[in-house]
């Protein structure tokens, strides 16, 4: 079973990087570009196949280590 | 698939080519085998036998060089070379370039440079202690110069700054000639004792062989035989030839090593820098005259399905080859599982003079080990000595006509031009010896001597140097000025010059022009290091550096070390006060 | 009196602080290994050191924060006991959540190494109290990841409660309020990003971090 | 309109955040999980309502910036 994980900044913390490939895209001519955020995703394999046990044991990962929860949210999406 | 690595089949001439080899260089082959070699063995021969590995184009000319004086402990032929700075403490040290690579993935090529250049210094048994980086740029309006600069500082800081070894100091220049072909040099400098010094050479026979480090990868692999479809059945994506960089990986590749070192479990340790396992396993054996047989089913890898082929030509980064003695493989193995290795027994010494590989219960290659070496391509190419130029004379240059406007023109030329925003994104005081680095702008860094018992007195000084330009016009007097260059700039700061490393950048070494620049420096070179007593103890060679029939100028960068033997009498620009004298000396 | 220095996998610092300790206190520090799951009862001041812990993979600190060791260290720490995390270290304590915040990637994207001068915005920490308050310290930072994040509430509190401890004077990566270090409410457990081990030995420039040490090291 | 560059590395480049990641997970007692992979995701908020033209443009910054194609491949998502 193949579980992404979304983390993203939360609203209002300050996104130095999104804000560098902002700008670098308007400096290179991409004007259209307003506004540009980074993230990360992160792609576990897993053995079992109980998506619903799964989806909770991720959710620990995510709160122990994958995201700092102070300053980033997350989101999970699992496959088969 | 499987029969083009192993089973009988034609190799064709345009195979033989793809892999860079002459065809008489290819009869050489048929005859030391005494039969057609299988594909294995061709990726084997043509690697060993490359210009990178076998210095076919520059051996003759390198073995002018002066390599001993009564400081050398080992000259040029093992990973790196080491001196004596006294009360048992030796310096390892060597230069090597990452040019092509850093031009197609500068954040990468330019970090493994700096994990190439750490790995031969720590092989033999040294704690990196400093880096250094020689830069050259195209010119800096050149549309791709920006990002390449951006890209080649981050990846060497990125990775020096990660393993924890300060990146005290170094040169950047920029000049159209550079503009297809940038060269990054990196140095590194390592402390070891002199009774704990480890070389290549494996010894005994069914003695174990470990490998440590990373799994092996697809990295690499020769990108024109990568290219054609017949060996790659999923070529949907075509494979990368760049390398990734594993930082943390090589800081714990030290630490490991270094805490093997101080037991007796180490024979024998190499590297596996380019042609990784191919390079590694032959030098060992060639050095130390026995044979050796590998089983590649226990080589830790990090693809499936990977060939015999494939596992010896990769050039996956942040690996060790090791013959341990016997009876210390639990040691062995409980050192880098501590430290979160990839940790394998792959073979053993045999005394056969062979190299054997075993792969899925066939045995894919059985070669003599010797004609790798003995039988090496070693050309004289022709080359002719570049035509003498006047000397500009002062007067026939007409003065400026404003003062202000001149010295400003040379203030803001690239190359005089501070090098802060480069050396602000390395770490330049990570292990608390650094005494001077690139920020006071002196000749060379300081770096203190950290004995086991914590600091000492003494210290060694470090420089990077060549001025292409003096290269270009005249080789042999730019090459006598690269070496009197760097033993200024020791000198200049209290130190004594002891001994230098190079790295030789040039255009094709097939054109007489290019060959005649290259030999000009190497005399040049070498006159100076005889009169100074100032020997090479290692080095490398970067040849090919063109673009479109175009050479880069010619660039012998040059890292010298001295001796700093007491802290006290160290001189450097720093605590200069308003109201000081100044002082011109010399010519 | 006896410190210890934590060592996680490219805790390049660790002997750096180790070096700082023994100059302070006259005896080597115990390093103990991130591994190990207690803290022997003697410790009385603890180190987490500088470096690339676990080489910044994922965020700086995360990793090394869910060591074995941690588990002990934030039990000893919440019973009083003294800790300094410098750099990677201030990193790992925030990952840990026995700071306040957040260390983000530097403002303008790139590492930064060069001798920052701080101003003292408490003077009466454990960690400060011999510095002069009208005084500034030059100190070295050397980092990726130093732009200190609170959200506005916290911020609020922190400054509030006098937690914020140094300032840079010329902010080198973003940081809200110039904030270079703080201290937990307790006054016991400090992050900073800038390294008062590389600022003891008149050698290397200058030894203003020597009255970071012997003011932690006094008031034990 | 939002689009969405997903970039991860080629298959077979080493990813040194990803095995790092996957250990510690398992040391953290996650023994499901088998292998980790790091990428990023890059949102970009663009003027304009033409999703096809949009689409040519934000290849070209994938191109020119957001993925490194040497190592790196990339795929993008558009939302209204
Ligand atoms: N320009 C040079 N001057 C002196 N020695 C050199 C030079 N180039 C290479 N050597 C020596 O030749 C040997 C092989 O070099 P190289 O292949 O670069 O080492 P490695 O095995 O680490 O890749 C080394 O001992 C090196 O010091």
């Amino acid at each position: 079973m193949i579980a992404r994980v979304y983390v993203g900044l939360k609203p209002g913390v300050l996104d130095p990087q999104g804000r560098t490939i902002a700008h670098s895209l308007n400096d290179l001519g991409f004007d259209e570009v307003q506004d540009a955020k980074q993230g990360k995703v992160i792609e576990l394999t897993l053995s079992g196949d109980d998506r619903e046990a799964a989806e909770a044991r991720v959710k620990e990962m995510c709160e122990t280590l994958l995201a700092n929860t102070v300053i980033e949210s997350y989101r999970i999406e699992l496959d088969d | 698939m499987a029969d083009l690595f192993t089973g009988p089949h034609t190799i064709t001439a345009d195979i033989v080519k793809e892999h860079g080899l002459s065809e008489s260089e290819y009869e050489v082959i048929l005859d030391r085998l005494e039969r057609e070699p299988n594909l294995t063995e061709l990726g084997i021969f043509s690697v060993m036998w490359s210009e990178h590995c076998s210095y076919k184009s520059s051996r003759r000319h390198l073995g002018k060089f002066l390599t001993t004086s009564d400081r050398v402990i080992q000259g040029p032929g093992e990973n790196a070379g080491v001196i004596d700075i006294d009360d048992g403490d030796a310096i390892i040290f060597k230069m090597e370039s990452h040019n092509h690579p850093s031009y197609i993935e500068p954040y990468q090529g330019a970090a493994t440079g700096v994990g190439g250049i750490m790995r031969d210094v720590f092989t033999m048994g040294a704690r990196p202690i400093a880096l250094m980086n020689a830069l050259r740029f195209g010119a800096p309006d050149h549309p791709k110069t920006k990002s390449l600069v951006s890209g080649v500082v981050a990846g060497i800081g990125g990775y020096g700054n990660c393993v924890g070894v300060p990146t005290v100091g170094g040169e950047t220049n920029f000049h159209p000639g550079y503009n297809g072909n940038i060269l990054v040099n990196a140095m590194c400098v390592g402390l070891a004792r002199t009774d704990n010094v480890f070389y290549s050479a494996a010894r005994g026979v069914g003695n174990p062989i470990f490998y440590v480090g990373s799994k092996t990868g697809r990295d690499g692999i020769h990108g024109a035989t990568m290219a054609s479809a017949e060996f790659d059945d999923d070529s949907e994506e075509k494979r990368p030839t760049v390398q990734v960089g594993d930082p943390f990986t090589e800081k714990l590749l030290i630490e490991a090593c270094l805490e093997l070192m101080a037991t007796d479990a180490i024979i024998a340790i190499q590297d596996m820098g380019a042609a990784g396992l191919t390079s590694s396993s032959i030098e060992m054996a060639d050095k130390g005259g026995v044979g050796i047989e590998l089983d590649l089913d226990d080589v830790p890898q990090r693809e499936e399905g990977m060939t015999a082929y494939e596992m010896m030509l990769s050039e996956s980064q942040e690996r060790m080859l090791m013959v341990i003695q016997p009876g210390k493989e639990q040691l062995a193995f409980d050192v880098f599982e501590k430290w979160g290795l990839d940790v394998a027994e792959i073979g053993r010494t045999t005394d056969t003079g062979r190299l054997v590989l075993n792969h899925g219960k066939e045995v894919v290659c059985d070669i003599p080990i010797a004609p790798l070496a003995d039988d090496a391509p070693n050309y004289d190419r022709p080359h002719t000595p570049t035509e003498k130029r006047d000397i500009l004379q002062a007067h026939d240059v007409a003065a400026p006509q404003d003062q202000n406007e001149a010295l400003l023109k040379v203030m803001t030329d690239p190359d005089m031009t501070s090098k802060r925003w480069i050396w602000e994104q390395y770490d330049r005081h990570v292990m608390a010896d650094t005494v001077d680095s690139s920020q006071s702008g002196g000749d060379a860094a300081i770096i203190r001597i950290h004995g086991s018992d914590g600091p000492t007195n003494k210290a060694v000084a470090i420089t990077t140097d060549c001025t292409p330009r003096y290269c270009y016009a005249d080789p042999v007097e730019g090459g006598r000025q690269v070496v009197a260059e760097t033993w200024r700039n020791l000198t200049c700061v209290g130190a004594d010059p002891i001994a230098i490393t190079d790295c030789l950048n040039f255009g094709n070494p097939e054109r007489p022009d290019i060959m005649g620049q290259f030999v000009g420096c190497i005399d040049g070179m070498n006159e100076a290091c005889r009169a100074f007593d100032y020997p090479v103890v290692s080095g490398n060679v970067s040849l090919y550096n063109e673009t479109n029939g175009v050479a880069i100028p010619p660039t012998p960068a040059v890292g010298g070390v001295g001796l700093i033997s007491d802290l006290a009498h160290v001189k450097t620009l720093k605590g200069m006060r308003p109201g000081e004298t100044l002082m011109l000396i010399g010519a | 009196m006896t410190t210890a220095v934590i060592v996680f996998p490219a805790s390049n610092c660790d002997r750096d602080a180790a070096m700082a300790l023994k100059a302070a206190t006259g005896k080597a520090p115990r390093m103990i290994w991130h591994k190990d799951t207690s803290i022997p009862d003697d410790v009385r001041f603890v180190v987490v050191p500088g470096g690339f812990s676990y080489g910044d993979y994922l965020r700086s600190g995360a990793i090394a924060a869910n060591s074995p060791i941690m588990r002990d260290l934030k039990r000893k720490a919440d019973g009083g006991l003294a800790v300094a995390g410098i750099c990677n270290g201030f990193q790992i304590l925030t990952e840990a959540g026995m700071l306040p915040g957040a260390l983000m990637r530097n403002m303008n994207q790139k590492f930064v190494c060069r001798v920052s001068r701080l101003r003292l915005a408490n003077a009466e920490t454990r960690f400060t109290r011999l510095y002069d308050a009208k005084n500034e310290i030059d100190i070295p930072v050397a980092h990726h990841d130093g732009n200190y994040f609170a959200d506005d509430e916290t911020l609020k509190r922190i400054e509030d409660n006098g937690q914020v401890v140094f300032r840079y004077s010329d902010n080198p990566n973003g940081s809200r309020n110039d904030i270079a270090g703080v201290v937990n409410k307790a006054g016991n457990v400090l992050g900073m990003m800038p390294h008062p081990e590389r600022a003891i030995d008149s050698l290397h420039g200058g030894t203003d971090g020597k009255l970071f040490f012997q003011s932690i090291l006094g008031s034990l």
